[in-house]
């Protein structure tokens, strides 16, 4: 984990109120895994306060180590991403990082089926860009992607690219499918176009309504699956105890998001109205 | 140049401690600072046993400041002597143990266990918390209960205790000289401040816990009205803690009356927030030619 | 769309008033708002005779506030009767006075001057003055006195009386009942909380009062919460102050029990803000489709 | 007064840690007098908080009405000033203004001595300006400048094209004259070189020791002396009364800077350690 401040490579609108950011920063670039996030800085005054967390979109690593960049990608939410929507290349960004645990990628995955839901999509770029180069028994590699309209569906094009197959729901149906991503889950999950078993994986990023949803329709299935949590933090290392989520250990057994996470097995969580940031 | 304190029998190689449940127990933010080198570690509080603390969410943003509530989760004395304290001592660091309990007796208890442990310089007694038995009422909050609670706790063991204060009360200097009657060795304030945010959209407290206690540099001249008031009328040393971000602000308190200081929020928005307020404090001291950043502690004129 | 509120037999066209001794005595902020669209203007604090205030500095920025120590200067009530209240009544607004006594017969004398003189809507009792007489023990901080001085302006005037509660206290829901009992209409609250800040190169405080009163969005979260404490055990409207800087402020205070707000510090980032949050507040009634403000005071759940 | 959003047409270093800031301002622009300040809101978060106080240094009118503006000049101090060096082109800026009372010019005036230190040579350009097209029995313009070193040393050229005499003094003997600008002043009434009685003036602007002496020095010549000053503010309307000032009608008898200044008689002022800002 290191603190420092980096050089904005770029900072552009990919999708109307969506922003995709490039930072120089090989010390994050060198030893971040998909999953892991950064925490972001976005004012030297005192008020926004606290960092502001983002996973890892992508992770671009030089061969000759002079350059190396970690991209993340956002949404304006409120005041803090609203100032870094602002930010310009060559500013300094003051980040930590690389913070969390990732995605756990076994090799011997075969089919792997990414499920993200609008913003969640972030992790989902890097994590595909891993699996591929890591899991050489991979036969599919399917992304079901979810937004409340076509706006809100991000990146097609590069998983595209990487050659992943794409289906999209969105819940205005001015892409595709209309209604919700689990719907493409369902469908898909019923279409049996997988091996059942422990060499299918899930990962799945995005609200904690869509999470809960898929951890449900993957459990009955017997398919492991990681989701990865959101919640308010403070610190990011584990100190402040401000970040947790319950636990099926029983109600009152929580974990830490931030130090524990953000990457869980959906197992592992219990929901209920206020799991996180609700 | 000397930068070291004595805070009520412990001797602080500088005056730059850590505030309790902002620093965890020490070894998550090592990566940032040398634990060694600050002037101690207070750990998160510890109670008799483990604490699952208060459901999510915990923590929102305020302006200048957050609110927490936690709700003290914590590991419970025997874990945090078995699995923390060997590393922080390791670590070479000054170690306060910052503890709390529910009735006099559960205070006397952790005290008690502590007392017996090697490795601990001192004890900060956390008094915000609601004794159950009397049905609540806070022990910081009534100079009597503040009394008993520190006279059993300062029976319950040798170690020096600094008393940790509530600003949640109307005449804090008054509950400062009850404890200090009852045997405190030094003073700690502020503990954060009670508040509540209220999501507009849900109509629900933004803290499952409704309220939470307020910190940051949103309450940092609170704080510091209340070290003033408190270090004029006590003889025992106080630290001062509450919305410290920088050099500036610590040396603020200094000025006002306190002996050391605490750093919380701060560690979160800058991890390295301790140390670079500890260079901020030598920097003054040589720019300002003060050999002994004890000659600076209580120097406020026009008083 | 319903945004009158009655407060304590005051009706308001709107919930949105200007919080005392941030608004000066109306005219100076109309250049930039129609003094009649508010629900009422409350004017700078009056005594009976005319007051210097304090010696400069007077204020000081802190994260996200200010501390102030004006020290209550005022023309006096015979001067604010004769030069400032004309312009108020032709301007249409709806006009409440805060007063302010260093004795019980001080307050009382000043509300019995207001009481015979046209265009006034009410009294606003500033009860965070320390008493001369009981040795400059604040009236606010303790329930007797505090029930004693409303007492007495009960039974100097006829105009309904809002009591301005002092956060300074360890509870302050006992203080608000308490000065129900003697016959509030309703309450106002929170006033500044006591703050200091140091000039750390000439070792002074940043005031020359030492201390000052901090107000402005950093303690927006205490002041929330003490309204919300306050409106559950009272029967009379509850007035929130204390860092509100926009509309989701004001719905806050609202939601928390709060059947009108006041506006202070803000006005002086943004002279319009009375007017932004009023219509901030209406554009959230009509995305909510709620007809009647009254139906969204104390609409907090999960209690 | 009026409240806007303009915007910045430059904002460039003219010394280390001083900046001039142009501003499309046509509201403030054609209202102005010199002497009266502005009141810049230098963030839209909470922190900092107030807004800052700014004299107006000059006033650019056009004909057509098209287009005018108002520049300050200032000097990075703290957070606030800080921020606005940061400020580009065509950002916004959000103004109050223009507020308070400004120099009184005598029509008579034959002689006028303007009196500079540091960042007070602010509002003398206006002045100057303003002196210089409205009196038109004008003998003589001096300004009389100083500071710590050059860099403290501003506009000179400004004022000189203007046909200003300019007399500098800095106190590491940088430029010019080594010493204060009071030598200067006590020089320049030693020598004699004006009229007096009341057709001279004498306006000053600058930190409060120099005021003050400048005030004493004035007095006992018997000469009419303008002093601006400045003190914390917050509401700058005459609201919140916290940015008095001792008169001489008594110790406790205040005026508000804000509203009753910035631009004082010296004889009204009672000078003590504590006055305004101190
Ligand atoms: C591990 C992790 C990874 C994340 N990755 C991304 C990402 O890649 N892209 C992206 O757009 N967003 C991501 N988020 C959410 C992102 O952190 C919030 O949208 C952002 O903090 C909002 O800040 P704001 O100031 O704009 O909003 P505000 O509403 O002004 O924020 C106020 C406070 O609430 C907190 N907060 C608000 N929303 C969230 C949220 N959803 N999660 C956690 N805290 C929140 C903020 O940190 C802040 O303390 C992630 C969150 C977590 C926990
Ligand atoms: C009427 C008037 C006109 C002014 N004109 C100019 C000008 O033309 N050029 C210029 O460079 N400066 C001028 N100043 C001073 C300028 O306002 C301060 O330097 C500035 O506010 C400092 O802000 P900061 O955030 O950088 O400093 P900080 O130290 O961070 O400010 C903290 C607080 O103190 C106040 N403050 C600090 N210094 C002063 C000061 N000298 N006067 C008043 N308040 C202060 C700030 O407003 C703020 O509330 C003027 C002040 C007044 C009252
Ligand atoms: C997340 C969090 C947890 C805290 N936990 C404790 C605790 O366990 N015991 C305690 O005495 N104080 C606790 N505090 C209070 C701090 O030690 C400190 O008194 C307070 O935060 C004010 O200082 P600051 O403004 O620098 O944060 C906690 C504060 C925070 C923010
Ligand atoms: C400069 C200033 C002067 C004030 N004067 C008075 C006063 O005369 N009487 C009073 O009851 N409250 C006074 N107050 C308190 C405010 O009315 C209000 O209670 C407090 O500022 C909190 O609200 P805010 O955070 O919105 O400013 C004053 C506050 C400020 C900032
Ligand atoms: S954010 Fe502090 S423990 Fe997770
Ligand atoms: S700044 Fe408010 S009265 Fe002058």
């Amino acid at each position: 984990m290191h603190q420092m401040l980096s050089k904005i490579l770029f900072n552009i609108e990919v999708s109307p109120t969506y922003y995709k950011m490039g930072i120089d920063c090989p010390e994050i670039a060198s030893r971040a895994a998909p999953g892991q996030f950064i925490m972001v800085r976005v004012s030297n005054q005192l008020d926004p306060l606290l960092r502001r967390p983002f996973v890892i979109h992508r992770i671009q690593r030089a061969n000759t180590g002079s350059y190396s960049q970690v991209e993340i990608l956002y949404k304006i939410v409120g005041k803090g991403t609203e100032i870094m929507s602002e930010m310009k290349e060559y500013d300094d960004i003051d980040l930590l990082g690389p913070v969390g645990n990732g995605y756990k990628i076994d090799n011997n995955i075969r089919t792997a089926v990414l499920v993200g839901g609008g913003i969640g999509a972030a992790p989902l770029l890097s994590l595909a860009e891993r699996i591929i180069s890591q899991c050489s028994k991979l036969k599919s590699l399917i992304l079901l992607l979810g937004g409340k309209g076509r706006a809100d569906v991000l990146c097609v094009e590069e998983f595209e690219r990487l050659g992943v197959e794409v289906r999209v729901a969105t819940e205005d149906g001015s892409l595709e499918h209309r209604g919700l991503v689990v719907d493409l889950l369902l469908d898909y999950l019923e279409s049996g176009d997988y091996s059942p078993g422990s060499s299918t994986h899930c990962f799945a990023c995005g609200p904690d309504t869509m999470l809960k949803e898929v951890s449900k329709i993957i459990a009955e299935k017997g398919i492991s699956c990681q989701i990865s949590l959101e919640s308010r933090m403070a610190c990011a290392v584990g100190a402040c105890l401000g970040c947790v989520v319950r636990t099926k250990a029983g109600g009152d057994v929580y974990k830490k998001v931030c130090k524990d996470g953000p990457v869980f097995d959906s197992n592992e969580i219990f929901w209920d109205e206020s799991t996180t940031i609700g | 140049m000397d930068l070291s304190v004595n805070i009520g029998g412990i001797q602080l190689k500088n005056p730059v401690m850590t505030a309790s449940g902002t620093f965890g127990y020490g070894e998550e933010y090592a990566p940032y600072v040398g634990l060694d080198k600050l002037g101690a570690i207070v750990v998160k509080g510890i109670s008799l046993k483990p604490r699952p603390g208060n459901p999510p969410p915990r923590i929102v943003e305020t302006t200048g400041g957050m609110l927490n509530s936690i709700g003290l989760e914590n590991i419970g004395v025997d874990r945090f002597i078995g699995e923390k304290l060997p590393y922080l001592i390791d670590s070479g660091a000054t170690i306060i143990v910052n503890i709390f309990g529910s009735s006099i007796e559960e205070y006397g208890d952790v005290a008690n266990k502590l007392d017996d442990t090697h490795g601990i310089s001192g004890l900060e007694i956390n008094i915000s918390c609601p004794n159950v038995k009397e049905g609540g009422i806070i022990f910081g909050s009534d100079p009597h209960m503040a009394f008993e609670v520190v006279n059993f706790v300062r029976q319950s063991t040798k170690l020096p205790l600094i008393i940790k204060l509530s600003p949640n009360v109307t005449d804090i200097a008054e509950i400062a000289r009850s404890v200090q009657d009852a045997g405190a060795d030094a003073l700690s304030l502020i503990n954060t401040i009670k508040g509540m945010a209220i999501d507009i959209e849900t109509k629900t407290p933004k803290l499952a816990n409704i309220t939470g206690g307020l910190s940051g540099p949103a309450i940092k001249p609170i704080a510091l009205r209340m070290v003033w008031e408190v270090a004029r009328v006590t003889k025992i040393p106080v630290i001062g803690i509450g919305g410290i971000m920088n050099a500036y602000d610590a040396l603020e308190f200094i000025i006002a009356g306190a002996s050391a200081i605490q750093v919380g929020t701060a560690n979160f928005v800058n991890p390295k927030a301790t140390v670079d307020i500890l260079s901020g404090i030598e920097k003054y001291l040589s720019d300002h030619r003060i050999g002994d950043i004890k000659s600076l502690i209580g120097t406020l004129s026009r008083e």
